[in-house]
């Protein structure tokens, strides 16, 4: 057991937080929100020179190799500065799935670009009325000579504004509540049956409404088995849930921090407030969420990188961090009073972060369930 | 013991509900983004028709009397009890109807218990009209929590008072015409023995308004700046000197003010959502875990009820409601943020939409809420604020 | 609206207060809890001589009359000493079931006994594998010539072993499950074919397992509707939670006022401990949580004892309270930190009793459930 | 970064569990009523038969040198790694056998450290051969979350010190032989630098012990007087008016002592619970708040091993464990209580069974539980105490 990063990752980690602190003020994620794109294609491309982009692809799709925890590193850091970047529905959501479920022609076709920040992918599941459970997919994908048919909306796509290509779940066969029928598409973003709205959401990110009406899609775009989806769909947030968890990690982190320098810093009463004993155990009480997110969330990647049965870890890793998420930010703004109430504050950037981030992929009451069938209920 | 109204007070409870229903567009509580016990939204509008309504509307409700319902007779006040004045609060917010200020709910009622013949004659009528707003100039930047460490000036000049310093978190300042202004007359003596209250125009040379824009994007607060400002002394309200004392006695008109009337609209709300709204292709209303949540908070706000009106009856009985005023303000603070919590957790994946979407729930309310919901326990004096009263004044603990 | 007792209600709550003063110690609960009778007769006959047993019996019936507050204040003081007696089972499970329910030849032979404090009741309703609902009675009761035959095991029923006795629900159609089919039964607690068998409970309050072997009763003992007892179940279980919570409500006065005095009295660091902020806003919550108590059961009492429909309020009252009594009897534990776990000090009588009563007749969740189905949910 | 144990840790992880399946009757477990986190009923025991079995596997654990894990060799000990003991702590404490205690686990460690060669000469070796047992002899009256306020002196008087005072909370001490006594040596100095360490014979005149009944009906806490007790000088553990220094550094041989194991079979117990037993007809298991309730409990506990280990790896790594440690215990006794209170809910009515009856689940640990957990977070620094340490030590917020 050890805890802390090797040499290695920790030069990683530094690096990862030099870049970042010169490119990505915690408040671009503010000045981004109404951005045609949503992020910076230069602090992208630096990014990909970085060899950010290719951090999970193997080196022979021209990526850098690199494992889960190396992912998470970057994803913690990424957090600490909420920055706005393509980087999460590309690498996590769109590496990894070709990665666990591709062919080696669509390896060879999509990885590299994606390595060399080339090419930005969107995945689309969850459908209006839907949670978070992929057994109710209902889009229909109609067979058709040579492939299949798409119809129907997804919702809570992110960067699809932008995606080159969107993964996307549909059903080719069974009910919806089946977990057999669901098949993933890999279809072009830039399709004409496609119709992208984004949505204004809590977090400032660029989530949208994907329409597709008629959407043909070759039977070489089959990402894994037809009807076999649910299998790597479960792989998948489960995998992109840990992820999310790092993010959050980095996200706490910096909520934290802040409030223990607020705390010493702001007097009333002629003593700083963070003398006062509801101040201190408010911070204490922070101290266990914030610390037990990350041994949790590490826990989790490190066991994904050792290809560990890893299931049980990620949905307690979210249940835990997703309610960390809420409580840390929500005590940060009690210890930080009026003033994070001002927008031009960065606070409240991490409170509306931290939501996101609990609900990505299934809440913590979605994800204690999970946990309550791991063991054997 | 009787826990319900008497006659006169549900006829009178009748007569503002038929009221509320006539003067104001059916639509208007939907289109008002306050969330219960948040401060982020409170009534304000930038949609001018929405501020010609508001403005006809205050103006039907000081025909009534129904502006200055606390006051006395004599000034033009209805000389209701606090119960009335309590079942009135609670439509009024129900309905998040405008009706409730700094001016007739604050400032007004000091005057007319400290204020000097003078001071009566120059605001009771323009108040009691509608006709003036003020905004509430207590916080500073480092006096928040600790009014005591207030730090704006006030000092004789002839016949004025020369003003100099700053104010923050001012609700509204710029939508108002006058400041009810905390300053320090003495500046040597110990802050709760050398404050006064003034009225401050708006408009006096020296004072700068500018916005602080909240984290629901709205411009609900201000700083507002004091530099040199001239105040005749006729401005200055009751003693001098006597500011902190009347303050402190103006928390009083203030018990009722928490904004029960709106928790029960948004509860009503959120059932009425999870009776039609579907889960994966099931009634959201059939989820255990919504149904309990539901439940939680219905009995809660029943409970934060019985706190209101257990105040009011108190103070209809010449009781002094400390720990009862505070616990008040806790619990419906507190539910304030559970509401938003619970509420967000209900909708899910849909509870992060704020714009206008067909699956955005409730107006996007829910988003807005979990925002404001923080101003809840922070505003006002904080819910840690609160629990140091209960347990100081009303259990008697020690200080140290 | 009018929170404060009347002048005749403030002479009754301090003449009961006076006599449990002088009658009963909070001490006393732990001294009977292996006691072979569980209460002190003398104690009781006092009570039967200032009318308490006859608090909600009419006159006619040799009782006092008094309505649901004056009940109310009777078990508000009891609870503030934990009084040890049958009165609970007697005049809440007993008295009240056969007012609601009974016929007049069944008033007139049992609630002069009741009034006059010279009858015991108790009743049986749970069975083995039961929680809260009635819906899922299984006990059998047999047709029989002019009767029937009980036959199955009662848990939880307190003072059965020595009342006189026992109303007892159980099926007489219909399958556990159904509405339909239950009925009640006013049973002989001397019958030969009832084996009584006390059980240990955390709050020592003389809760029994009731073995009921083939025993005849006559039709004449059927109290109410046969098969139609659904209703009335429902009606005495929600009496029956705000009755206890009246009782809960003095439990919980007194560990909080325990707790306040402690925390004046008790130095640490050189300072009383309700110097600390902790311990100030650990108390500050206990404020809410025993205010909101009293001030929802006694609106519930209020109603009740105005015929005004009560259902919902009794449910919120019981999962308020219910949860109130958890969490101000820890509190309080927690301010009086080792001195507490002692046996010879009286607190954790209170911790217990209010345990008992958070599951008395449904736990906070049950309730909550009943709260949601009131609210058209 | 690194989350499993080295081959050797799983060898040695291993034997310890194969030496508990052999070495305990398989029902072991089962015959203890220990709770996790509490402190009522700690391996105490009035059945003979099971004194003589935890008396005999005690030797056991003496001969393996399990006793003495974490002991330099030279002393009779193994010198494993703080990892090591780690994992022999948590198999221990999941098997709720004797083996742990203040001789070997605080006393020892604190005389080879801190203690003169006469001081480890007399009682290393029988603390080490597990002939003695110590009791711990900190608390007072006037001094449960505040040491410093101790009262208890022992004032020099030829070859003696002369000890009088009260002890209170004194776990075990009428099953031990000798108290490991804080005591004033220069009550007029500040508590921190008058304070010495001694160990005292419980059969030296003038001492007397008294048992308090805790709320389980268990005696394991005493109260212990001390009248003229003389005590020889060689006696004194290391300098005179260390104690203080001495007592704050031990703790660090306390840090990994929280029960962790002991939680885990709990929790084990509380699953294999739920899926047999039945709720109105259908598997408890089907609850959605049940299935909630013990996921939430099962989440909780992994995050407690990982502060648990966490805190065994900083201290392999020579760093100084306070946030992480007093997080530890906070999270654990937090648990304890949290385990309590969701098993109650989980069992309902049935929660309220202590006897033996064929309706009482889980032997009836659920309530024991329920009243154990009480001491959890009141008992060797309140749940309060270490949210302040780790505030003010660990974050470094100010004190005032």
């Amino acid at each position: 057991m050890d805890f802390d990063l090797t040499q290695e990752q920790k030069i990683l980690k530094q690096s990862a937080r030099d870049f970042l602190k010169k490119e990505c003020p915690p408040s671009l994620l503010r000045e981004l929100k109404s951005d045609e794109k949503g992020y910076l294609p230069r602090m992208w491309k630096k990014m990909a020179g970085l060899g950010w982009t290719g951090v999970m692809i193997p080196e022979s799709f021209n990526g850098i190799g690199g494992d889960f925890i190396e992912l998470s590193i970057l994803l913690e850091a990424m957090g600490e500065v909420n920055c706005p970047s393509p980087f999460f529905s590309t690498i996590v959501l769109g590496a990894m799935p070709i990665l666990l479920a591709g062919n080696e022609n669509q390896k060879k076709a999509l990885l590299p670009g994606i390595a060399d920040g080339n090419l930005l992918t969107a995945f689309a599941l969850t459908e209006p009325g839907q949670y978070f459970d992929p057994v109710h997919i209902a889009m229909e994908a109609a067979p058709d000579t040579d492939g299949y048919v798409l119809t129907g909306t997804k919702l809570f796509v992110e960067n699809a504004h932008v995606a080159d290509k969107i993964i996307c779940a549909a059903r080719t066969g069974g009910n919806p509540g089946d977990k057999n029928g669901l098949t993933l598409f890999i279809v072009n973003g830039k399709n004409p049956g496609i119709r992208v709205n984004r949505i204004q959401t809590l977090a400032h990110d660029h989530q949208c409404e994907v329409v597709l009406d008629h959407v043909r899609v070759s039977g070489n775009d089959v990402l894994g088995p037809v009807d076999g989806a649910f299998e790597i769909l479960e792989s998948i947030q489960a995998r992109a849930v840990v992820a999310k968890c790092a993010e959050l990690v980095g996200c706490l982190q910096t909520a934290f921090d802040m409030s223990v320098t607020y705390a010493k810093e702001r007097n009333q009463f002629n003593r700083p407030i963070g003398s006062f004993q509801a101040v201190q155990h408010h911070l204490a009480n922070m101290v266990l969420d914030v610390d037990g997110a990350r041994f949790i969330t590490y826990q989790a990647a490190w066991k994904i990188a050792r290809d560990l049965p890893f299931r049980k870890d990620a949905s307690m890793c979210k249940a835990w961090t997703g309610t960390a998420a809420r409580q840390v930010t929500t005590l940060a703004h009690q210890i930080h009073g009026a003033i994070g109430f001002c927008e031009e504050m960065n606070l409240h950037l991490y409170y509306r972060k931290a939501k996101a981030g609990e609900v990505f992929f299934g809440d913590p009451a979605y994800h204690l369930e999970k946990v309550a069938q791991a063991l054997g209920l | 013991m009787e826990f319900q109204f008497t006659q006169k007070q549900i006829d009178f409870r009748n007569e503002v509900l038929n009221f509320l229903k006539t003067e104001l567009p059916s639509d208007w509580p939907d289109r008002m983004k306050y969330w219960p016990g948040g401060y982020g939204s409170m009534e304000l509008n930038e949609d001018p028709e929405m501020v010609r309504t508001a403005i006809a509307f205050k103006n039907k409700l000081a025909e009534k009397g129904w502006l200055t319902i606390s006051w006395p007779k004599e000034y033009g006040g209805k000389q209701y009890s606090y119960m009335e004045q309590a079942i009135y609060e609670d439509l009024i917010m129900y309905y998040k109807a405008p009706g409730m200020g700094i001016a007739t709910g604050i400032a007004g009622p000091s005057i007319l218990h400290f204020g000097t013949e003078e001071n009566k004659k120059d605001w009771i009528p323009p108040i009691a009209r509608g006709e003036i707003n003020l905004w509430l100039g207590y916080s500073e930047p480092d006096a928040g929590s600790d009014l005591a460490a207030m730090r704006t000036t006030a000092i004789e000049d002839g016949d004025d008072y020369i003003i100099n310093g700053q104010k923050i978190w001012s609700s509204a300042a710029h939508l108002s015409d006058y400041a009810w202004l905390a300053a320090k007359t003495d500046p040597d003596a110990k802050p709760h023995k050398g404050m006064s209250m003034f009225i401050v125009d708006n408009k006096s040379p020296g004072v700068t308004i500018r916005p602080l824009i909240n984290i629901l994007g709205s411009h609900s607060f201000n700083e507002v700046f004091f530099d040199n400002v001239r105040v005749p002394k006729r401005n200055l309200i009751g003693q001098k000197n006597m500011g902190f004392y009347y303050l402190m006695l103006a928390l009083d008109f203030e018990r009722l003010m928490v904004g029960i009337g709106a928790f029960a609209k948004m509860l009503e709300e959120l059932i009425a959502y999870v009776k039609t709204a579907q889960r994966d292709g099931r009634p959201l209303s059939e989820n255990v875990q919504v149904r309990q949540q539901i439940a939680y908070l219905a009995t809660r706000l029943e409970v934060a009820y019985k706190f209101f009106w257990r105040t009011a009856d108190m103070l209809d009985k010449g009781q002094q409601p400390s720990v009862e005023a505070s616990a008040l303000k806790l619990i419906c603070t507190e539910l304030s943020r559970k509401m938003a919590d619970m509420s967000m957790e209900i909708m899910g994946p849909y509870g992060q939409l704020t714009g206008p979407s067909p699956w955005t729930p409730i107006r996007g309310m829910i988003p807005k809420g979990y925002l404001d919901c923080i101003s809840a326990t922070v505003g006002a004096g904080s819910s840690e604020i609160q629990r140091n009263i209960v347990a100081q004044r009303g259990l008697g603990l020690p200080r140290k």
